[in-house]
């Protein structure tokens, strides 16, 4: 009796200790000189040292080495340390791995506690070497406070669809696909303009080389739509994107074309006999025109046409001149769902439009263009067939003017460097001084920016071939007799101030994101970088990676960039997400909701709160979906008995990282 | 620190993906910053319980920072959405206690804005060595 | 669908707030505020709120560790009582009057006498008694001046509200006990030689409370304090009827408390124990100590309503009705007499069956409430009565040895009834955290030599090298128990 | 067959409960034929403890219920949580209905399977109050009372030997007596959240104290009375205009009478005094949890966010307690005065509650309890 006694009365005061009594090994990670450097690691070493639960604490010069991580190994293993405290950088970048480290280690992943005392304490009071130390020590105490209440948690795998989503069929979408296809997986490319190509198929030629944009894409495009494995979904929106990594359901628009695709053969006669014609915005930025029914251009792939309902006025003339009888009026549009295990978003961008803000009278004057309507211009299947004319009077221009970042470099525009804009400005003079010797061609620029390789060797053939460069950018920009233009401008160089009078003046607009491109980020999720483009899980490690598992993003979605650069990226989305596709299996993230029902009492506040619909209520209880669950939390919040609580971020354990912020006065 | 100016303890709720990453961008950036802040991270704003909140104050906070994605941007849809309908209750529950408002505040940070997060927490610490210490402080704790 | 309701009174402290208890078809009990309580307004403190845990342990009658029924137990007690001797029986007061005095007469036939268990009583003249009453609260609240030495907080909260009554009526307020009280409007802690500092008048009350381990000391200088300046004592006490059977008493050879029974028990003086709802192990501070001693017992034999730790041990139980369920009155601190609404006998009749069996009378309720009224005619509220004693000089004052960390009992209901607490912490000076180098938010490791543990503590103004717990600690050795903790 | 909308006046049939019952036995009967005709498995019957306090009991015994019937005045404890998780009919003051309401938002009651009563409320007392007062202000001993009842703004008393008494009710609220403060500022009258709203205002004439003015709010109410009707329980009538007004007049001088309280009781307070005032009342609580208990719209057990932090081992500045209270119910409150009543350190704990919920209800328009919109706070509805 006695015995029983005091048996049940330790049961009842053992409550006071923490569930599993706790061994923790500190780490203190010096980071070279970067926490190092500012922080004293071995005071903060040795004051967690003095935490409870804590048995080791040591300094490493780099915790995230091969040496600094067996070290850490090594440890669980001596002190059979079961919980470990890494203070050093981000989670962000660095908690997998230190993860993996400690599972290694033989412990379970989510019983590491991880604690920034680089981007939060000694990156940012570089000057104040006591206090960062002092606030390093508090947020070890912290992180230890957590640390001890940790529960081991298991992440569940989920099956992976092994097929890939594209969307948007630039260079970058097409490279995509292509490799993703040729690893032997289903793509689905959803294209929402009639033909593939993206904004590459408008380039005249590509530098550095010069060789014809179209010659070099255009087989690049017909070996897309040949491939077996690349289902080519044109013309087509995403609507809807609902699931999770492995498990994605896509729900895609399919505008109608008002022709049947499996019959038409682009021959063109239906244009011919078409009585409308508009101008094309589509393909030559408005210079020229096109028909209500059209072939978008000459190398289009599908080669199809495409009525334009808004414009056509149902005379039905086109379904007369069709010999496959391929004219439909009464389609619709269509929907199709898709299901797929991993997404590539390639939705590209917009060219700079200086036209509201009238950059450089832009809009105001007639002969004012952009680099992308220069372009069509220079274009040999372009609307002059590649005649250089100015807009005003359809002549020739001897004295063509190119101003180097319109929209890009600039505080009240875009703060970014658009990248390409220098060499497009270098190639489309050197097309010009070819085309027409005696022209006079001046480019107004800030810095020629032209890294990569034969990039400054084609800045100097610029230069050979007789190119005038003026260094500084235009102040005023008015119209003359004859729509000509004159650009007064100071070349800071040589300090003297020019009044140039041009015959055409070209704006190097830069690139920004677009607004289908925007759509499209909101219906993933993914987050937005300040330039407006996507957002990269990591800027140098993770560049086509998305916090999103299963999301990926390449090309200009994630930032301007040329050509080669799209290309890689398109690869390297191809490479990443296809891991995914060939393990046929992705682990789902192990934090997610738990409920006790012995405390619910069903009152349901949580269920509409979850935005997954991983809750509902059974008899009474609260039941949980846990493949829904993304372990966001907002539920736990919601529930006022507390019988809900999101793992890793447990109530008690929220409560202990607080209360240690604080230390008694002089403790 | 008797020397120098008297640093408060600031408590920031901080979600994962932009407000977190924010505090690390502006670390990337040095943007250099008092000592005061202690963050607490969440999976996201939407965690962030009022409840929280109140104990953060309670244990001894001159001042609680609620911070996660802009509106729209939610990593979980709209878990900063229901964060503010909760947090514009929590004010004027706190402005009912008669707390200075200085002490609670909101601030929507992406991963991108590493100097806004700075310059937020520069402006809160001002404010808070203007009020001084937290009426709600224990005695003794600091 | 059917309820019955029993309109009853906590038996938390001897306050006594009224209560009512509710008991749906499936014998599950909750309870209900009786608003028209004059003691409480039916306002309830942390233990009465959870008298719902307290009742869900009905005692069940046992003869040598086996189940039984009442007449078998009855028979088993009385063969063990026929021709016992040192026979010693105990009822502090949680069971009604009319069950007390059955107890009493049940002594009677056995020639010997009920202890209370409170051994202040025993030590100090009776003339002494009658100012160990209570008075009405109303005069608490129209009091002048009030000095405290209890913490009303903890121990009984249904005086806070008077206190603060007391406060809005112009009343200054001194804490003389262990602990700093919001309500007060000072906090000292006074030696006996500084109570002349308090000065004192006839408009002033001094609120104490005497349970059984109580240092009659302490009431001895208070008494001396009354007699020098016509201040008021008011006693609270631990149990719902310690009012109830100190009155009964009065008169009788003065009876022993808890720890002299157990020594007692220990030298071999008492070989028979009977417990009226009255616990040795749940009373005594070290739980383990006080088991041992009572298996040192012949028999031990227990009546009783609850399922308490005695009950494990005990030769023979004889079960009774929960309180609530008793017909009977009860005695508060005021001196106010409580009827319950319950009907239930069980108690006395089976101590009557127990007397037949022993050879004298049986007896019923009439009768001992008969019995009650004839000698609780004069009770109720106890006006200030003159003072009718001399100065008494007090016995070796406890000396505090300095420097050295103590770990001190405050009493309560729930350590009384060893019921769980949500206050499982110590209390402790600032002082002490930083000698023992506390981290804020952490445990403090408590060593006595008994064993060790860890409890979480709060940060108040206690005397320095103090630490209160309010809940029983399986380390204590003692009400007062040495800490061998660093730093101390 | 009456409709949704009507407004009758009624009584029982059994002239024995009509002449009991405090205004023609209405409610008992439609309750009692509820219980009869198998409508409810259960019915809330007011047990009266003496003149000044009843308790609600559950009974499934029809006899039980006819015998039954306290006046609401004497019953200053709130029905709702009786309600949760049973088959019942319950009579119900306003801050009962609206308790059951709140309830039934948190799914602790089943509206489809519970039916309320309600009855006007002019508001209630303290029984212990009520007996000072009888003592102080009235000079009778409250053992001698026979009756109460309200008539033009006084509170009058019939003792035993027939003799009645009459104090104006402001007189005696001055004087601290009265209704319970909550009462005083309540702002519901008229149960319209019910399913039928009834009581004594607007019977006149040689009806008066015998038939209960009835407004049939929805298809339960219909439901409940038809099924009384039916029965043979009750007999009803339509009310004439005169009546219909006279309850309306009632309704609007409670109310204004009720206004002019708020203002009485919530003076504005400084930010600095607001904070040291919520400090010093919530530094007596010994977190009993009682106000929890009570609370009818709270619908946690015993584990909950609040009582996590009962446990006194932190000092804080504020009870922590309480904090969380105020942050899950201060939208939700129906102000029925409960938490201050069992408040054993007397903290007004509704008052404090009204301070926060009031300009927070204001300002999201929500009135909790009146119908089934979700409360603000609970419910975040998604974009």
């Amino acid at each position: 009796m006695a015995q029983k006694e005091s048996i049940t009365k330790t049961e009842e005061f053992t409550e006071y200790e923490e569930a599993s009594d706790p061994r923790i090994g500190v780490f203190v990670c010096e980071c070279g000189v970067n926490i190092g450097g500012v922080v004293n690691c071995r005071a903060v070493a040795d004051y967690a040292a003095t935490l409870p639960g804590v048995v080791h604490s040591t300094v490493n010069k780099y915790a995230c080495s091969d040496a600094g991580q067996s070290e850490i190994k090594q440890a669980i293993m001596e002190h059979d340390l079961n919980r470990v405290l890494v203070a050093s950088c981000t989670p962000k970048t660095h908690e997998p791995i230190f993860r993996a480290c400690v599972e290694e280690g033989g412990l379970n992943p989510y019983l590491f506690e991880f604690v920034n005392i680089r981007e939060h304490c000694s990156w940012i009071h570089m000057q104040d070497k006591e206090s960062a130390t002092k606030k390093a020590s508090d947020l070890v105490r912290m992180g230890v406070s957590r640390a001890r209440l940790l529960e081991p948690l298991q992440s569940t795998e989920v099956p992976v669809t092994n097929k890939a989503l594209v969307i948007g069929a630039g260079v970058a979408g097409m490279q995509a696909a292509l490799d993703i296809a040729d690893m032997g997986y289903k793509v689905y490319l959803v294209e929402k303009n009639p033909s593939i190509g993206g904004k590459m198929a408008q380039l005249d030629k590509t530098f550095p080389t010069n060789d014809c944009s179209i010659c070099i894409l255009g087989p690049k495009m017909v070996e897309v739509s040949r491939n077996r494995n690349i289902e080519l979904l044109t013309y087509s929106e995403v609507e809807e994107v609902d699931g999770y990594v492995g498990n994605f359901k896509v729900k895609v628009r399919h505008k109608p074309r008002f022709v049947d695709v499996t019959t038409c053969t682009g021959c063109g006669l239906c244009v011919q006999k078409c009585p409308i014609e508009v101008p094309d915005f589509e393909f030559n930025e408005g210079i020229g025109t096109r028909r209500a029914i059209y072939v978008p251009f000459p190398q289009a792939v599908p080669l199809r046409a495409v009525v334009d309902r808004a414009v056509c006025i149902d005379c039905g003339a086109c379904s007369k001149a069709c010999e496959s009888h391929s004219i439909n009026m009464e389609q619709e549009e269509t929907f199709s769902d898709i299901e797929v295990g991993v997404i590539v978003v390639t939705t590209g961008y917009d060219v700079y439009n200086p036209e509201p803000t009238h950059d450089f009278g832009y809009g105001l004057y007639d002969n004012v263009i952009t680099g992308m309507e220069l372009e069509r211009l220079l274009n040999a299947s372009g609307p002059t067939m590649g005649k250089l004319v100015r807009p005003s009077d359809v002549r020739p221009p001897k004295r063509i003017g190119f101003i180097q970042c319109v929209g890009s470099r600039d505080k009240k525009r875009n703060r970014y460097c658009s990248g390409f804009c220098c060499m497009y400005a270098l190639k489309d003079a050197q097309l010009i001084r070819e085309k027409y010797p005696d022209s006079e061609v001046y480019i107004m620029y800030m810095d020629i920016r032209a890294p990569f390789r034969n990039y400054e060797e084609f800045y100097d053939r610029a230069r050979d071939m007789g190119v005038k460069f003026i260094r500084g950018k235009p102040g005023r920009v008015t119209e003359g007799k004859d729509n000509n233009i004159t650009v007064r401008v100071e070349d800071t160089l040589t300090n003297n101030i020019y009044n140039l009078e041009l015959d055409l003046l070209v704006l190097s607009v830069g690139a920004v994101s677009s607004e289908s491109s925007e759509r499209i980020r909101q219906l993933l999720k993914v987050s937005r970088a300040a330039d407006g483009f996507m957002m990269e899980a990591h800027p140098k490690l993770k560049p086509v990676d998305t916090t999103l598992d299963g999301i990926f993003i390449g090309g200009v979605t994630q930032g301007p960039k040329d050509i080669p650069y799209s290309v890689s990226q398109g690869s390297a989305c191809a490479a990443r997400a296809t891991r995914y596709l060939a393990q046929g299996k992705a682990s789902t993230e192990g934090i997610t909701v738990d409920v006790d029902v012995d405390i619910c009492v069903g009152c349901g506040i949580c269920v509409p709160m979850c935005p997954f619909q991983a809750l509902s209520l059974v008899d009474g209880k609260l039941g949980i979906i846990k493949a829904l669950c993304k372990g966001c939390g907002t539920c736990a919040v919601a529930c006022p008995t507390g019988a809900l609580q999101q793992d890793h971020f447990k109530n008690n354990q929220i409560f202990a990282q607080v209360r240690s912020a604080f230390t008694f006065e002089g403790e | 620190m008797t020397d120098k100016e008297w640093e408060p303890k600031i408590v920031a709720f901080c979600c994962n993906w932009c407000s977190y990453g924010g505090a690390d961008t502006a670390g990337m950036g040095r943007f250099q910053q008092p000592s005061s802040l202690r963050i607490i991270r969440v999976m996201c704003s939407g965690r962030i319980d009022p409840m929280h909140v109140l104990n953060a104050f309670l244990e001894g906070a001159d001042a609680v920072l609620v911070t996660g994605c802009h509106i729209g941007d939610c990593h979980y849809v709209n878990g900063n959405y229901k964060a503010e309908v909760r947090y514009r209750f929590l004010e004027e529950m706190v402005r009912e206690l008669g707390l200075e408002p200085e002490r609670l505040q909101l601030n929507w940070i992406s991963a991108s804005e590493g100097e806004k997060f700075a310059n937020f927490v520069r402006d809160v610490t001002a404010q808070i060595r203007q009020l001084g210490p937290s009426p709600l402080k224990p005695e003794g704790v600091n | 669908m059917k309820e019955s309701i029993y309109t009853s009174v906590c038996p938390g402290c001897s306050i006594g707030c009224g209560l009512y208890i509710r008991e749906d078809d499936r014998g599950a009990v909750s309870i209900d505020f009786l608003k028209s309580s004059p003691v409480n307004r039916g306002k309830l403190c942390r233990f009465g709120m959870r008298l719902p845990h307290y009742y869900s342990t009905p005692a069940t009658g046992k003869v040598e560790g086996l189940g039984s029924g009442t007449e078998d137990a009855v028979r088993a007690a009385a063969s063990r009582l026929r021709g016992a001797e040192k026979v010693a029986m105990l009822s502090v007061g949680n069971t009604t009057c009319e069950e007390h005095i059955a107890f009493m007469k049940l002594a009677e036939s056995l020639g010997t006498v009920v202890h209370t268990g409170i051994p202040v009583y025993a030590e100090l003249p009776p003339e002494c008694h009658p100012h160990l009453e209570g008075m009405p609260f109303t005069d608490i609240e129209n009091a002048e001046k009030i000095v405290l030495f209890i913490d009303p907080y903890v121990q009984y909260p249904l005086l806070v509200r008077r206190l603060l009554a007391a406060k809005r009526n112009g009343a200054h307020i001194t804490s003389a006990g262990t602990t700093e009280l919001h309500l007060a409007h000072e906090n000292r802690k006074l030696s006996p030689e500084q109570y002349a500092e308090l000065d004192l008048d006839g408009n002033s009350v001094i609120i104490t409370d005497i349970h059984p381990h109580t240092d009659p000391c302490h009431i001895r200088q208070l008494l001396n304090v009354v007699l020098d300046t016509g201040a008021r004592l008011h006693v609270v006490k631990p149990f719902v009827n310690s009012e109830g059977v100190d009155r009964l008493a009065k008169g009788r050879a003065g009876t022993m408390g808890i720890s002299q029974i157990m020594d007692g028990i220990e030298k071999g003086d008492i070989r028979t124990l009977v417990l009226l709802d009255s616990d040795p192990v749940e009373l005594m501070p070290d739980t383990d100590r006080a088991v041992e001693v009572l298996k040192k017992l012949d028999n031990l034999i227990v009546i009783s309503s609850r399922d308490s730790l005695v009950n494990a041990i005990a030769d023979v139980v004889i079960a009774t009705e929960h309180l609530y369920r008793k017909r009977g009155t009860l005695i508060n601190a005021e001196g106010k007499l409580q009827e319950n609404s319950g009907q239930g006998v069980d108690g006395i009749d089976a101590m009557s069956m127990l007397s037949r069996q022993l050879g004298a009378d049986g007896f019923d309720h009439r009768q001992m409430h008969g019995y009650l009224h004839e000698r609780m005619i004069d009770t109720l509220a106890s006006e200030n009565r003159k003072p009718e004693y001399c100065r008494m000089e007090c016995g070796t004052v406890p000396a505090q040895q300095n420097g050295a960390c103590t770990l001190e009992y405050v009493y309560n209901p729930f350590m009384w009834f060893s019921q769980p607490d949500d206050n499982d912490f110590v209390l402790l000076d600032r002082s002490m955290v930083k000698s023992l180098g506390l981290k804020k938010g952490g445990t403090v490791r408590l060593d006595s030599e008994k064993g060790s543990m860890n409890m979480r503590y709060r940060v108040e103004k206690v005397p320095e090298g103090t630490i209160l717990t309010g809940r029983k600690l399986p380390i204590a050795t003692g009400t007062v128990t040495k800490i061998r903790t660093e730093g101390c | 067959m009456v409709k949704v909308g009507d407004r009758l006046l009624g009584y029982a049939t059994d002239p024995d409960v009509r002449s009991r019952g405090a205004s023609g036995g209405l409610v008992t009967a439609v309750l009692a034929a509820a219980l009869e005709k198998g409508l409810v498995e259960g019915v809330v019957v007011l047990k009266r403890m003496d003149e000044y306090e009843a308790i609600p009991v559950i009974t499934d015994d029809v006899q039980e219920v006819l015998a039954s019937g306290g006046s609401m005045h004497a019953v200053p404890v709130n029905l709702a949580k009786h309600a949760v998780g049973r088959k019942i009919a319950m009579p119900g003051k306003p801050c009962d209905v609206r308790g059951v309401i709140e309830q039934a938002k948190r799914n602790g009651v089943d509206l489809e399977s519970t039916y309320i009563v309600g009855l006007n409320c002019g508001g209630t007392m303290h029984p212990v109050v009520t007996r000072e007062m009888l003592v102080r202000m009235y000079e009778i001993d409250p053992e001698d009372v026979s009756g109460e009842e309200i008539e033009k703004g006084k509170l009058i008393f019939r003792t035993k030997d027939g003799e009645e008494k009459a104090i104006p009710i402001d007189d005696l609220e001055e004087a601290g007596y009265g209704r319970r403060e909550n009462c005083r500022y309540c702002t519901v009258k008229i149960p319209t959240s019910a399913d039928l709203a009834c009581g004594n205002w607007g019977v006149i004439g040689e009806l008066a104290g015998n038939a209960t003015f009835c407004e049939v709010m929805n298809e339960k109410g219909k439901r409940l009375l038809d099924n009384a009707i039916e029965a043979g329980f009750v007999d009803v009538r339509p009310a004439d205009e005169k009546a219909i007004a006279i309850r309306e007049k009632v309704n609007s001088a409670m109310l204004s009478l009720g206004s002019e309280w708020k203002e009485k009781v919530f003076t504005e307070m400084p930010d600095q005094e607001r904070l040291s005032y919520y400090m010093e009342q919530f530094a007596d609580c010994i977190h009993c949890g009682a106000c929890k208990e009570v609370c009818p719209v709270c619908t946690c057990g015993e584990d909950s966010k609040c009582t996590m932090f009962h446990s006194l081992a932190d000092n804080y500045r504020m009870s922590m307690y309480h904090m969380v209270r105020l942050l899950h119910l201060s939208d939700s409150c129906i102000g029925c005065g409960q938490c201050s009543d069992v408040c054993p350190v007397d903290i007004p704990v509704t008052s404090i509650f009204r301070r926060f919920a009031d300009p927070a209800q204001k300002k999201r328009n929500y009135e909790p309890g009146m119908d089934l919109t979700r409360p603000p706070f609970l419910e975040v509805m998604l974009k």
